[in-house]
């Protein structure tokens, strides 16, 4: 490839060329190509099981292509909400995100956690013991906070209550200014709330050899 | 297990009566040659009670050489430090001092040789009765015992074919694991027979009246005719040791002997020696043990003949169990 | 371009790769006979440099030994006779460890009158209960009582911990649910359990072994591995010391495999999965 | 009406329960009292039973010879000093076995090497690799040294299972964030591979306290327990015997106790936990 | 309590009469009651960390209150979608739904499978490999199949696309007609396809003694 190594070159744009993706049989992205314009969010929406969280996995590196081409991602560092929030369990939700940020970080943690609307009392409680949307919050604060070149957050809102949804919405798209991100919804009025460009992905030709008995 | 005998104890046994030894009278000659430390490795157990005033001479600097006596648990310990030239002398079973012979002998000659015996048998019949008086008695009793694939075993079997009963059919031998059980046994079982090695032996006596000690097992070997003795323990050397300090190793045996002396015309003052080396734990009992324990010091001449007939009883019934052959004119030390 | 993994999926225990994982250049199987290769090669030089074939003899002696005494019937007839013990006080081991395990998870009074008696059976050193063993089988059966005394502390210890250790949630998924227990077992205490049964067996199945062998060198039943290696002990025949090891390490090792591979089938069983496994990009997670 | 939950909150191996639980009416020491006390009738009576006081004493003599035994300084001496070894045996082997166990997870070729290595540890018997052993030590380190080769493939293999259970999404999480791997040990590793290093340590001490005797037995170190239960034997001294595997017993459990409190700590420590754990609805899942 | 034993005849109504839920210093929810009318949908909606979950796990008998009392459940069988799906990952979709439902199920399992939209091909992949949507709505048949007294959904139709949720409701909404349910939902949308009752979980009197350190 022809990206410049000079890391203070301009990144080459992260995007999929005609990716595909199979697990055994099944394909799952049949020769996408997506391009994630630098600086942008881009909202990626589609039916269930359509494969936008496995191409989540593949912007970050945690399944490689059957065949095609992924570019921009080689020096990029990342961050992420997961679709389940993949939190540790038993740590408090600021040793959470503290476990992701530079020791550096100082109240920006705290910070976080505020502007997502979560309770001063839920900040040093074992996530474990939070309830759903609070986690899903915690999720949010940590995806957010650490300066990565790429970030990918899959159904991020979800859970959040519709009362404090336009502030955790605000505070994401403000984060989200002029970096490259990627953002998983079923839900129009996020796109639009996070100035998103939207993209549909839609059902693969999926080949289907023959169905698992 | 290096259990060098304290000092604590020596003072305890000195002050228990004069020793029987007169202070070596040393020769001009000898004060003038250098001592040499004699490494010996001995067995916890009744191999080592003919050591024991060795073993206080050693502390109080007093014997012809100066020797570093340590007591092991088990012969893993020692065979290891034998071929690799780590002791000098070592009191071993006999039928391992002729094994270890056979192992590490070389086209140039033994590493290994025997230079005397220090224990003939240490197995004895036991009942829970009166009725047993000779082997003979046996015949048709069930006798239990322990030692199976060893030298207890070929040896009780050579003695009951000797007195003319085929173990199997004329007497049923059952052999135990444990020496325990077959105590128990013979404790709890009228007309019980059991064959038991020290110090196993005394123990169930003391504690039981009813049992008593029908036939010792190494008067039986010679009674029967056997010209060799029932042997248990051998005292080897190793060959580069007695070529390079020929006189260190016939002042241990001249102390060896003294000390076996002592250990046989003085057992109450013995016993306790035994007690503070560990071996056994209650002077009592030792007491008792050491007639029981047969404790010798065959040397030179007195060396092969004792030896030889045992071996070859253990190789009839398993040539393996003396290192797959006889062992030869070697093996035998004559240090005069 | 494509290497956007860097350092490839996450990779399990039975050595599948996830998705992102570069296809292993050396199969498992290759890697195993040059790692046991090389340690050949290391005794070959410990024996050579320690010279002293009574301590220690080489891998080649050793290797003499067994191509004599494999072809023999006695050898196979020692080997079933000890492989028999052994796996009968193992096998009465796990099924006794799972069901002590599971009374002891459903009751406090059952786990408290266990407790002791499994601290005990776990520590007690074997020279200490042997004789009372010997009062209730006689030798011929110690290998299989000491077996199973020795592999049952593990098994239940990483039972029990296994059943503390299932997924809570799915428990309480299959309480609201009233879900029948041989169901719940089948569906969530079996998966949850089954990796600490699986660390149990190594260990339990080469503790039968170990602990077996010596019990056969203690009681000396005729026709036993141990009775062989006490007799190579005792007459210090190295060489067929080391050859009767290098049988009992081969016998735990397919021991060993084989329970793990019918594990393995009731597992799949279980899970009513298909025969060739989904590939797992998540990787680890069986 | 209150009783909605019927058999109450799933309950965790710590005696916690969860919300839904009714409080246990009998503590957990009571309990124990209560079931030690059953197993010493059932043992009095057994020693009644078979009225053979070679083979089987009664928990009243082994009392009165324990009356006798502890309060002298031999007793602390001798106790003191097989502690220590075996304790040092246990401790060498977590270390290494955690060590090792590390190694093979980061690289197959370290998995390889260590597999046949842990494996013939872990079925050899001890007979056959003591003179071995005793090439290198002598005697009195032989109970530290085969406490650490009994400890060991327990331990690595109960580690090496634990770490291929480690939640693989959470691992994913860390590479993606290119968290530093000291954090990530601290935050995924450790809380994963816990329960199974526990199981580990439960079994491991108590093998290590049954070697370390066993190989005490043998060398007859001075001033050892093994050492007073190898004379105890060979005397028919049977309340001794007994009285020192009660020792052993009580040590054993003790030296777990402690071992697992601190675990406990670390853990604590590492979640930044506080001191009075949060009741935990879930129950069980720690 | 006064509750007829006699299983024909009509349920005393399920509620929560001044129920309060501590965890530790915590109060969760403060003398909350709350009926649920026998044979009609209820939906619970409040903020994030209200107490809604913990009021569902009341309902199934997984929490017992410190105070208060709840009625109608002694004889009443429970089905749930909990708020994490809760699926045995190594089965398939349809053996997790088996899991809970008679051996005399019959089609059932499949008809509600299809009847959610989910892809033939997913049933009898194990639930491990189904995309978050495909897992809720399994997770959603396994609470809809069961002849249960009372069925709890938190959060049932998060996660599932824009396009199959207006099916997916209505299906939920026949499966429910003439039973007791709740519905713990953030979207009044949801409330009105269910047509459900809404009840609004307000924050309680929180008492913290102390802040977990
Ligand atoms: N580990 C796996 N093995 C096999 N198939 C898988 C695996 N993971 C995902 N799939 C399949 O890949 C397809 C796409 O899954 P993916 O999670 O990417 O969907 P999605 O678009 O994120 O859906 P949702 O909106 O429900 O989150 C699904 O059909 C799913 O069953
Ligand atoms: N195990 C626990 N230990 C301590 N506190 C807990 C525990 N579980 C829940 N809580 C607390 O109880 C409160 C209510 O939690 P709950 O899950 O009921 O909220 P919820 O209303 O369902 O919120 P959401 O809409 O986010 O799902 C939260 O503040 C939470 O932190
Ligand atoms: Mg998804
Ligand atoms: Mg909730």
């Amino acid at each position: 490839m022809s990206a410049p190594r000079d890391a203070s070159a301009r990144h080459e744009a992260i995007a999929l060329h005609d990716v595909t993706v199979r697990y055994g049989a099944q394909v799952v992205l049949d020769r996408v190509s997506l391009e994630l314009p630098t600086g942008t969010t881009t909202a990626l929406t589609g039916p269930n099981g359509v494969g936008k969280t496995t191409t989540v996995r593949v912007l970050l590196g945690l399944v490689r292509p059957s065949s095609g081409r992924v570019s921009g991602l080689d020096t990029c560092t990342r961050a992420a909400a997961f679709q389940e929030d993949r939190l540790c369990e038993h740590l408090s939700a600021a040793a959470n995100v503290r476990l992701v940020l530079p020791r550096s970080a100082g109240s920006a943690v705290e910070d976080g956690l505020r502007a997502v609307g979560l309770d001063e009392a839920a900040w040093h409680v074992r996530v474990r013991a939070l309830s759903g949307g609070q986690r899903r919050r915690v999720a949010l604060v940590r995806a957010l906070l650490p300066p990565a070149d790429l970030v990918v957050l899959d159904e991020p809102f979800v859970g959040i209550d519709a009362a404090s949804r336009d502030a955790v919405l605000a505070w994401t798209r403000e984060r989200l200014a002029g970096r490259t991100a990627l953002v998983v919804t079923h839900d129009p009025a996020e796109v639009a709330a996070l100035g998103a460009t939207l993209v549909r992905l839609d059902a693969p030709r999926t080949v289907r050899d023959q169905d698992v008995a | 297990g290096t259990a060098p005998s304290s000092p604590g104890a020596l003072a305890s046994a000195t002050e228990a009566g004069p020793t029987p030894f007169a202070a070596p009278s040393a020769t001009p000659s000898e004060q003038v040659a250098e001592r040499v430390t004699v490494r010996v490795a001995a067995l916890s157990g009744p191999t080592t009670i003919g050591l024991v005033g060795l073993m206080r001479e050693a502390d109080a600097g007093t014997g012809r050489q100066d020797y570093e006596v340590t007591t092991y648990g088990t012969p893993d310990e020692v065979v290891p430090l034998l071929v690799k030239g780590e002791v000098d002398v070592a009191l071993l079973p006999a039928n391992l001092a002729a094994v270890v012979h056979q192992q590490t002998r070389t086209d140039d000659g033994p590493a290994v040789q025997a230079v005397a015996v220090n224990t003939l048998g240490v197995l004895s019949v036991l009942e829970h009765g009166t009725a047993v008086a000779s082997l003979s008695d046996l015949r048709g009793r069930t006798v239990y015992s322990t030692g199976k694939g060893a030298s207890p075993q070929y040896v009780l079997e050579h003695l009951l074919r000797q007195s003319g009963l085929t173990p199997g059919t004329d007497v049923t031998v059952e052999y135990r694991s444990e020496a325990t059980e077959v105590a128990a046994l013979l404790a709890a079982t009228p007309g019980a027979v059991g064959v038991l090695p020290q110090p196993y032996a005394t123990g169930v006596v003391a504690g039981h009246a009813d049992v008593r000690v029908a036939i010792d097992l190494t008067q039986a070997w010679t009674d029967l005719g056997n010209t060799s003795r029932l042997v248990t323990g051998v005292t080897v050397v190793r060959t580069a040791f007695a070529a390079e300090h020929p006189q260190a190793l016939a002042d241990f045996l001249a102390d060896d002997e003294e000390s076996v002396a002592f250990v046989n015309d003085s057992p109450a003052q013995a016993a306790e020696l035994v007690v503070a080396a560990g071996i056994v734990q209650a002077a009592p009992v030792a007491q008792a043990a050491i007639p029981a324990c047969h404790v010798v010091h065959l040397t030179g001449d007195e060396l092969r003949p004792a030896l030889e007939g045992y071996l070859s009883v253990l190789h009839a019934a398993q040539p393996k169990s003396v290192g797959g052959a006889m062992p030869g004119d070697d093996f035998y030390l004559d240090v005069g | 371009m494509l290497d956007v993994g860097g350092t490839g999926g996450v990779r399990d225990r039975t050595g599948r790769t996830g998705v992102g994982a570069r296809p292993p250049r050396l199969t498992r199987r290759v890697r195993a006979v040059v790692a046991v290769g090389c340690w050949l090669v290391v005794w070959q030089v410990a024996s050579v440099a320690l010279d002293q074939p009574i301590l220690l003899v080489g891998p080649w002696e050793v290797l003499v030994r067994l191509v004599e005494l494999v072809p023999t019937g006695a050898f196979w007839a020692t080997v079933g006779r000890t492989l028999a013990d052994v796996v009968l006080g193992f096998t009465a081991a796990a099924l006794v460890a799972v069901a002590l395990a599971a009374a002891a998870a459903a009751s406090r009074w059952v786990d408290a009158l266990l407790a002791p008696l499994i601290a005990t059976t776990r520590a007690t050193p074997v020279v200490a209960f042997i004789i009372l063993v010997l009062l209730w089988t006689d030798a011929s059966h110690l290998a299989t009582v000491v077996a199973f005394l020795m592999a049952l502390p593990v098994l239940y210890t990483n039972v029990l911990e296994g059943i503390a250790h299932r997924d809570a949630r799915l428990l309480e998924m299959t309480r609201v649910f009233a879900v029948p227990w041989p169901r719940r077992v089948a569906a969530v205490d079996v998966p949850g359990v089954l990796p600490y049964f699986v660390a149990g067996c190594r260990t339990g199945i080469g503790l039968a072994w170990k602990s077996g062998i010596a019990a056969e060198v203690i009681g000396l039943p005729v026709g036993t591995i141990g009775e062989q290696m006490y007799q190579a002990k005792l007459f210090l025949a190295t060489a067929d010391l080391f050859a009767w090891t290098v049988v009992v390490v081969v016998l735990a090792a397919l021991t060993e495999r084989v329970v793990l591979a019918l594990l393995e089938r009731a597992r799949r069983r279980l899970a009513g999965e298909p025969a060739p496994p989904l590939v797992d990009p998540a990787g680890g997670a069986r």
